[in-house]
Order: structure tokens, then C-alpha cells, then sequence
């Protein structure tokens, strides 16, 4: 087993990786760069590290640093997390080189899936099912144009290394596919380091469904079902869940097995995931593999019962997966929502500030994945994810119960977030239908406006804003009539009484 | 004390009641029980009601979260204070326009004298990693650009500032 | 479905309760008495009413008055959780009587259950295997004395009205024997308000093993598999695990068949538990039904994926239960520490104060069921029980590995407690090696010792200290040699550098 | 400042580092970076080493818990308040029985005058319903009883007092 782990990562995802790392009595190493020296992450590490200013190019994405503080603090291995240097197939590459375990695949695999293009030929002679679209990515215009016109609009462009939605934009007319192109381009160079950009064909009403895979050294490969990530905006998944409702035993398995094909055709190893868009006919079609640990993979250790991190460990230390396919079952349900910081009213613009106030919430089947605390300082410099709220329930409708409460029992005061877009989105009535795909919100969620506050509330509310101003000991002599508090009728709306 | 609510002033008071506690405002009241909880989180009991208030504040403002509804009160400035920065806004807010958070400008979108209509985008910003399209409010000629294609830019500044344009009376 | 549920408890089983209502739709009301005002429990009920002083004869014990306020708050059901009124049939009497759902079983079966001399004789009856003992109390010391002598010492007394270890005494002589039974009946008077005490066999190491059922009110019932509850201090469980380690499939379905046969005997309804004692023979008899929701019934959740409260409600909202037995199953390992506000170092006496700082831990697997903040003041008046740690692993070694971190992560400053106490026991070879029987604490933690702190870690805690003091702005000036700090060679074995 | 730790007096103080802060005792130093966290919680670094500080306090003490180990300081009282709390308790702790919260006397099992040796029981304590047995932690004479069955002893109180034998000289 692995004796000791640098976690290449910040926030959430590297509190997660570091608790399975004490847990399995492994050294949690931990890196922050200048504004994360208070940080939550690195109070969960056993030891931890300045990396350098703000700047990710400089801190979180400085591998020559990483790798320097890895062998100084005689590391063996090095959990990249997501985001930042996990599908980095030049990291990967250099902790082998550097005799470091990279927990993740191997470099050659990362970077034949990053690359869209490359990843479509695979899976395409792999016999799995792709979307149509460019071969090839071009520096040229005329060839995307014609592209586009054959595939038919409206077309998706993508960025060929991407991922969260950066660098990809729909176009509906060819007259806006040159600028399209362009700053789809611009973000992707900016994202990635990489401008490549290609175009697929956009379906109508697509459901995004994944699948967990697993893969050890030895090659065996198991999947651990699909979750439904449809809810999305600006391409990014807000909220997820597992099973999906559109899928059936049948198709599970068939989408199970493909995911599973794809990464032998892959020689994968490790936790990844293999994106397939599910077309309303029930038609699916290869999207991308993430070669990394997801964003929302507790939903899947809910419904399983399986920790993805600690596996990803083990099976880094060179362990054979302990079960088989056959000994894989989903229990439950389990949805996830991202606490973003972030205004959903303007068009989700990302906020920052300062965390005047946190209370995460409890309970059965709650799991709250949070990289955040009262007091701290949010800055403009990161991905402005906050948290991860997971609820699980013997079945959709308690998952969705809790899932419901917990949103209204999470109290994130001081900054813009979207706790109650959340609330309000799985609370739409086509979301409790199930009819989830990645034009929800668009359509349903089009101008956002929080819902007015109720006066009753608002008079509880001011009363505790008071109580708490007046330094927490009201000085307000005796009962009785006050004396002269200003009339409010200007209040309009908002008269209380 | 004085909060502003909604752009609007509420004055209130909590005096000791019967039941613990008794907010005045408007010359109005209701009596309620406040019990201190953790910092920050208040019980409040309003006949047999219970509702967690949870307050966080800094100088500038006290928000408060009930039951998932956060309200937010700022503290009024100085009047004078508050001039001033009136004044630095040069006016209808719609007309100014100011990055949300410390930005990068990608791309101006506009010249100085352009007409934009509702919707129309103005600049590209990129804050966080992701690009933002920051569209016109209202319709209006741009009257200046204060920052081009690559500069940082910092909460409060405005960018790109616009105004009402010539002989239009309905502003 | 159920409208309004008032919940006749506080702390966390009170929180537990309001959260499965309000999940589901349902208003909770909550009761408290004056020192609760500012307990955690209100804070998650819709509404509250004061039901009188401390004393629980005045307050969670004062049924005119909680029959009052469901009746004034127009409750159509009263959830009594554990403890307090949960096993008072007189109660459940009286709700029935009142036009009030009592969320339990029927008053005639907790009267029935709830004397150990009248249940034994049920269970015999139905042909389940009981302990040998006393089939009838008595007022005579001489039928004791003689009761003692056929069974063989050592003996144990028990209250026939009894739980939770009061008016228990293990009784190894005769000459012992007349102190004990006055002293347990004594405390069985006060906790109980009934007196009464019998006399059953001491098994050697006998293994508390205990059965959860369900039953609905069309007679279908299911067990929901173990609880191991062996690890007990004065009588007391505080360490639950589930699947137990003394277990064997085919054993299990036989304690799980016996449950069922006991709770159809009695004509059970809703939750309930059937515990049992197993021999080191794997012999099992029977202890005792509790009529009502356990303490440890979160770690039967967990590993069932079953919400046990939320079917309480269900069943006593007269729905049938929705699965049958061969759709439930075990999956994973669930460990449960109960935390007290007790001292170790003391033969576990209570303790009370201010809870000076709370942070609770969380993560994936953990769940924990708390009725403490910071600031809360823990009074005298009711059982000292703070929260409830529950951790969920793919097996039992995750599962421990994962309670081991997280009681690391628990903070509760100002009062003693037991965390550090249960860490050592969980971490304890014995429990590793799953060698759990009732002697074990007794056994192996006779005269316990919170473990000397290391000098390092002092020396940081006295930094924390300092810095946390000095209104946590160190004043201190310049960097360089301080002028005068007073020599501390006193400290001895304390010497930090 | 001062604070006791296990009986003994530790003075200690924080002044600005290299490395952010340098705690100061008996002339020998430890350079630490300190960051506040949450209430009540701090970050501490140490050549790379992290440790997370929890610290909650009152008038009397400070507590500290690292990596679920506690520590408690006290905060020295004046020496006037600290003597006359001595004569209270008239020296060894051992030998004055106090309840350790607020308690009810079921029963004193010790008359004035007996014997006692280290293990006996001297009273039958209840505290939140459980009864609890009081062992005498030393060889010692029962020299006054202040409370009898049935009382309530709130925390402070001293019930038993017991004194060394006659002519014992090991004390």
C-alpha cells in the first residue's frame, strides 16, 4: 500500500481524497498556494506546502514545483483530484518518470482520450456508438462551415482537450459560426493551454448519462452504473443523480457494457468516466471520457456503497479490484447539487467575497462535501464550486425530500451562491417527473428571479438582524410603547404589519 | 436602528416584551421570544411558531437566512458618504457599467457613440476561468470606454459608462 | 398520510423525528421544558411549546400537559422516540383514548412486552429460546435468595420494568445479594417508577445480539437483520456495530425467524426491537423486546439503506410495509459510538457545563445525530447523551478506520466526555479482532486512563493557546529574543523543548 | 502570559517570526506560521507539518484540542483567591469528597470517626437518574458529614471530610 500522497489539488475534492488517505493510515501531503494558506483543504492534510502566488499557472498548475515538493517530502504517489493537472497527460508522464505514482491512468491513455478527436476514432472502431461530427479539427473556416453544414445546424463546437463546459458554444446559424468559433477558441486556449476546437451534431433533447468505470492492473474492468447529469448550465452540471430516469435494466446493462469496452479499447486503468449522450429515442452515443475522479461521483458511492477514492488508491498501490460485475448493485437513490458562488439572477456570474456565515446541513442519507467555512475569504482566482450537497433515499422521491430540506437548512450568508436556485430547480415539477435533459434550464429557468420573501419573515428577519446588531444585548429598556419609531410607509411592498 | 431593506429604510427597535422580546417599528409591534443558539443562529418563537434565524454581518450589512430565504439589510452610510458615491455612479445604475467581481476585459464590444439596445452585448468579461457576456440593460449611446482588451479591472470601476441617448424623454 | 406529528422528547432523537416529518411533508411540533428554551431540538420543529420546568416529571414525563398541547396544536399523532414516555403503555393508553396516534405499538402490546417476567413467558410460549430465571418477582428475600441458589451465582437482577442498565446489579455471592436487590430496586422505583426486580442466569461472556423488526397493521413483519451491542459500561451500550461478528447466515436467519415468531406472538406493531443474548456457543436467548425506536437503529439504515423513522410514520399512518424480507439485505459494516457527556476517568459519572466550542465531523459515510452546538449548556436533569457518531464502511475495517478519523475530528471543549474513551475502545485489539462481549470494557479498560499528550503536540496547543487568548491579536512586538519569560524547569515531565 | 497546565505554571508568549509567529518559553523558541479559521479554530504549519488547534475558552480555563487530543490550561487566579480556595478545600483533594455536578445523597455509608481504607464506599451519589458509588482514594478517618440522605449537593460543596490517621506520618 501506499505509505504516503501529495494531493496536486485545493478545496472540496482534496479534503475528500485526504480523508481516504488518513483513514487508510496513508500521509495526506497537501499543497496551497499564497491566498490558501487558510484555506480549508490543508487543515485536513498531515502536512502541507506553499506552492506559490495566486496565479494556478504559478501554484496549482506549476508542475515543476509539485513534483520538487513530492520528492522533498518523499511522496509515492500523487492524487491529482479534478480540474486543474488531473487529465494532464505531461504530469502523468512526469511522475513516471520522476518515480512517482500517478493516481490515474496511464499517460498515453490520458492523452489519447483527451484528445476528442483521437477518443472518437477509438471508440468508433471500438464498435460503441459516436455522435456525428468533424474527424478532424482545421485551421480553417471554410472547413468548419462545411462541416457544419453537413452534420446540419444547429452544431456544437467543443473544445478537443475540454471539459466543464469551456470552449464550447451552440451555434444555430452559420452566420454566427465564425465568431462562435472564435471565442470558443479564445476560452478553450485559456482553459486548456490548447485552442483546438471541432463540431458535432447537437441533438434535440439530449440527457447526459455517464458511467463509472473502474480498472485494475490486471485489466479487469467493472462499471458501477450511469448517473444522469442533464441539469446543466452554461454546459456546466449543477445537479446530478443516480439511476437515471430514463434508463432501464436493459439499457444499463447495454451502456454499462459499451463504458466498459471502450476503456479495454483504452487499456484503462483506474476510476474514469466514459459521457454518453442519450437521445430521446433511446439512442445513446459516445460523448468523451473524464480520466479522473468526477465532480459528482458520491452519488455513486451512495447507491453502491463503494468509496471510488479509496479504490482509486488501492488500485493505484497496485491491488486487484476485491469484487466482480455480479457483486455490483445500485440501492437507492442519491442526487447531488454543486454550491456554486455564483449569482444565479445574473446569469450565473461567478461571485467572491467573504463567508460571513456557514452551516452546513445533517441528517440521514445527507452527505455534505464542503470546502468552506464562517469566515472564509472567497476569491476571484479559482473554480467558484463551494460545496457538494449529496442526499440519498430509499428511493427518488426521499432522495429528493431530503435533498429539498437540506438545500433550506444551508445557510451560506455573505456571498451570492445558488442555494435556492437549486432548491427551486429540483422543485420543478418536470424535474420531479424526471424529465430532466441538458435544455432544462434553459427552458424552464430562462430570466432566474429569487422569490420574493414573505412578510411574516421578514419581520422574524429583521427582528434577528436587530438583536444580533445591537451587539448581541438589546438595550431597550422597558416593556412598553416606544416613543417615536419613524413611520414606514414608504415600505410599500415590504409593509409589515 | 435604522436597515435598508430593498432600497427601503426600516426603522426598528427590540425592547424587552412579554414574552421576552418585542420588535417596535412603524409604531406598530409583535411580540416574540429570541433565545441565543450557536454565533450567529437565533431561536425565535412567535406563538408556538419556531423559526432558526442564522445572521452573519460585516459594517456594510446583516443578512439573515430563514428557512432557506435570506434577506438583506444593508446599514445605512453617512449621507454624505452616500453622496459621494452617488456621485462616482454617475446616476441610473443600468447606465454604468461595473465587472461583478475583479475581472479581465476580453473584448470590447462597443465604440464611444454606438447605440445599444436592451440585449445587446457590450463587453466580454472573464472572471474565474469563464467568459461572460455582459449585456446592455437599457437602450442607450456609449459615452465612454474606460478600459480595453486585456486590462485587469477592479470591483467599482466603472468600464464602459453609457447614457440616455439625445431626445429621448422617456428616461 | 400523517398531517402533524408532535414529538414527545428533546436532543437528538427529537431532531431525528423532525427531520423524517418535515422531509415528508408533515408539521412537527416540539415540547420543551424551561432549561431547553435554547436546545438544539426546537430549532428543527415547525412549531414548540413549553411543556413546564426541569423536572421531567414536569415536563417530557407530564402527560396531561403533552396530551394538552397536541390536542390545542391539533396533532393527529404523538412520535414519543426513545426513553421518556416511549415504553409508558399508560401513555400510549391515553392517545388512543384521546383520538391521538400513538407512533408505536399498541398500549396492550408494551404492556405486555414491557414486563420481562410477563414477556418471558410469551416468548417461551412461542417456543423461542429464554434465559434461565425468575418467573415471578416477589416481595420476599427468601424466594430471591432460593430463586439465586437453583440458577447458580453468579446471578444478575434486573427491573422488570426496566432498559438502559438502571436497576441492574450482577450479583456473584449471596452474601451480596440483599444490598443489590435493595439498591437496583431502588434505582429501578426512580427510574421507572416501579420497583420491581427478578432474578435471571449471568451468562459467562455473552454477546448482546439484538433483532430489528417492522410490522404493519396488516400483521406483515420483516427484521431488518443484527445489532451487536456488547460493548457496554455500566450496563449501558456505547459501541454498536452492525453485521455483527459473532454471526453466520444461517444463524442470522434463525435470531431473524425467532424475532418475528416472538413479535407476531405479541401482536406487534411498528418498529421494534428484539434483543437477544448470545453464548459463546452461539446459543441465543431471549432478553427483551423494546417497544419502540433504539438508540443504535441508524446503523441498521445504513446498512439496509431502509429510513426506519420515516416507516414508522408510514405504518402509523396505516400504510403496509412497501418490501418484503427477501428484498432486504445487508450491505457494508456500520459502527455506532454514543457520546456522553461523562467522565471515563471516573467510572463514567455525568458531567454538565457549557459546551466552550463544537465542531462535529463529517465526510463520506459518517452521519451524526447531535443535539449540541457550541454554547449549549449541558444541564442535569436528563440522560447525559450529547450525539450519536455512525460510520458506514464497505466493511468493517472501513468502517472503523472511518469511526477512528472521524472521533479525531469531534470537538467538544469545556465539559468531559467520553470520545477520547471510545476512540481507544474501537482502536482496542480485541474489538479489531470483532472479540466483543458485555465483560469487555470491564475487562479491559478497568481502571482507564485518557492516554499522557505527547510534548509536541503541548507545544502547539500552547501556542493555540496564547494566540487565542491575547483577544487573538498577538500584541507582541518585533521578532527577536523575548526579554524575561520566566524559567519553567518546573514543568518536569512536561519540558517542551 | 501564564497559564497551569497538569498542576504546573507554563508562561508563554507569541511574537511575530520569520515563518509568521514564534511562541516564546523559558528562552527557547519555536517558529510557527498561526492562521485563523473559523471561530475557535486555527491553522498551524510547522516546517510543513499542519496541524488544526480548536480552542474554546471561559474565565478559568482554555481548552485546546489537537488531532483529538485535549488540553486544558487554567488561567491563574490571583494568589489571594487561590488561598483561601486551599482553605476550603483544607488541602488534599483526596480527602474532601465533593460530587462532581450537582447530585442527590441516596446514601452515606460512613459514620464520623470510622476508618476508611483506599476502595471503600463512602457515599451513593445520583446524578441524571444513575446512581453512583463515591470510593475513598485514601486510607483516611471520616472527620465530618455535611449532607444526609435525600440532599442535594450542588458542585463545590464539600460532603464528606476525611482526615489521615492518627499518627500516620507517610501523608
Amino acid at each position: 500500500m501506499l505509505k504516503k500522497i501529495l494531493i496536486a489539488n485545493r478545496g472540496e475534492i482534496a479534503i475528500r481524497v485526504a480523508s481516504a488517505c488518513r483513514q487508510m493510515g496513508i500521509t495526506a501531503v497537501g499543497v496551497y498556494s499564497e491566498p490558501d494558506r487558510t484555506a480549508k483543504h490543508i487543515q485536513y492534510m498531515d502536512e502541507a506546502y506553499l506552492l506559490g502566488p495566486a496565479s494556478p499557472l504559478e501554484s496549482y498548475l506549476n508542475i515543476d514545483k509539485i513534483i520538487e515538493i513530492a520528492k522533498n517530502a518523499d511522496c509515492d504517489a500523487i492524487h491529482p483530484g479534478y480540474g486543474f493537472l488531473a487529465e494532464n497527460s505531461d504530469f502523468a508522464e512526469r511522475c513516471e518518470r520522476e518515480g512517482l505514482i500517478f493516481i490515474g491512468p496511464r499517460a498515453e491513455t490520458i492523452r489519447l482520450l483527451g484528445s476528442k478527436i483521437e477518443s472518437r476514432k477509438l471508440v468508433k472502431n471500438a464498435g460503441a456508438p459516436i455522435i456525428p461530427g468533424m474527424e478532424l479539427s482545421s485551421n480553417n473556416f471554410e472547413e468548419y462551415r462545411k462541416a457544419a453544414e453537413e452534420i446540419g445546424y444547429p452544431v456544437l463546437i467543443k473544445a478537443s482537450a475540454g471539459g466543464g463546459g469551456k470552449g464550447m458554444r451552440i451555434v444555430e446559424r452559420e452566420e454566427d459560426l465564425a465568431d462562435a468559433l472564435e471565442s470558443a477558441s479564445r476560452e478553450a486556449k485559456s482553459a486548456f493551454g490548447d485552442g483546438t476546437v471541432y463540431i458535432e451534431k447537437l441533438l434535440k433533447k439530449p440527457r447526459h448519462v455517464e458511467i463509472q468505470i473502474l480498472a485494475d492492473s490486471t485489466g479487469r474492468t467493472v462499471y458501477l452504473f450511469e448517473r444522469e447529469c442533464s441539469i446543466q448550465r452554461r454546459h456546466q452540471k449543477i445537479v446530478e443523480e443516480t439511476p437515471s430516469t430514463a434508463l432501464y435494466p436493459e439499457l444499463r446493462r447495454k451502456m454499462g457494457e459499451a463504458a466498459v469496452k471502450i476503456a479495454k479499447a483504452a487499456g484503462y486503468l483506474n476510476a474514469g468516466t466514459v459521457e454518453f449522450l442519450l437521445d430521446e429515442d433511446k439512442s445513446f452515443y459516445f460523448l468523451e471520457v473524464n480520466t479522473r475522479i468526477q465532480v459528482e461521483h458520491p452519488i455513486t458511492e451512495m447507491v453502491t456503497g463503494i468509496d471510488l477514492v479509496a479504490h482509486q488508491i488501492k488500485i493505484a498501490s497496485g491491488e486487484e479490484i476485491p469484487f466482480e460485475q455480479k457483486d455490483l448493485h445500485q440501492r437507492g437513490s442519491a442526487i447531488e447539487c454543486r454550491i456554486y458562488a455564483e449569482d444565479p439572477e445574473n446569469n450565473f456570474f461567478p461571485s467572491s467575497g467573504k463567508i460571513l456565515l456557514c452551516s452546513e446541513p445533517t441528517g440521514p442519507g445527507i452527505r455534505c462535501d464542503s470546502g468552506i467555512y464562517s469566515g472564509y475569504e472567497v476569491t476571484v482566482h479559482y473554480d467558484p464550486i463551494l460545496s457538494k450537497l449529496i442526499a440519498y433515499g430509499e428511493n427518488r422521491r426521499q432522495a429528493l425530500e431530503r435533498m429539498s430540506l437540506a438545500l433550506k437548512d444551508y445557510v451560506v450568508l455573505g456571498i451570492k451562491n445558488n442555494i435556492r436556485f437549486l432548491y427551486d430547480v429540483i422543485n420543478h415539477p418536470e424535474f420531479h417527473e424526471g424529465n430532466t435533459d441538458t435544455g432544462f434550464i434553459p427552458r424552464n429557468f430562462p430570466e432566474y428571479q429569487i422569490p420574493q420573501n414573505d412578510n411574516d419573515k421578514l419581520k422574524y428577519a429583521l427582528a434577528a438582524a436587530v438583536y444580533h446588531s445591537e451587539k448581541k444585548s438589546p438595550a431597550v429598556g422597558v416593556y412598553g410603547k416606544s416613543e417615536a419609531p419613524t413611520p414606514w410607509e414608504t415600505l410599500g411592498a415590504f409593509r409589515l404589519f | 436602528m435604522e436597515l435598508i431593506y430593498n432600497d427601503k429604510k426600516l426603522n426598528a427597535e427590540i425592547a424587552k416584551g412579554p414574552n421576552g422580546y418585542r420588535l417596535i417599528a412603524d409604531g406598530e409591534e409583535l411580540d416574540l421570544d429570541i433565545g441565543r443558539l450557536e454565533s450567529g443562529a437565533y431561536s425565535i418563537l412567535i406563538k408556538g411558531k419556531t423559526v432558526k434565524a442564522y445572521v452573519g454581518s460585516d459594517k456594510e450589512s446583516v443578512f439573515v437566512q430563514i428557512n432557506g430565504s435570506v434577506f438583506e439589510f444593508h446599514i445605512p452610510k453617512e449621507d454624505s458618504e452616500r453622496r459621494s458615491d452617488m456621485d462616482s455612479a454617475s446616476g441610473d445604475e443600468a447606465y454604468a457599467i461595473l465587472p461583478p467581481m475583479p475581472s479581465k476585459v476580453v473584448k470590447v464590444l462597443v465604440n464611444v457613440g454606438d447605440k445599444v439596445s436592451v440585449g445587446d452585448g457590450l463587453i466580454i468579461l472573464e472572471s474565474m476561468k469563464m467568459e461572460n457576456l455582459v449585456k446592455s440593460k437599457v437602450d442607450a449611446v456609449v459615452k465612454e470606454i474606460n478600459f480595453s482588451d486585456g486590462d485587469l479591472v477592479d470591483t467599482g470601476k466603472v468600464i464602459i459608462q453609457l447614457e440616455k441617448p439625445n431626445g429621448d424623454n422617456k428616461g
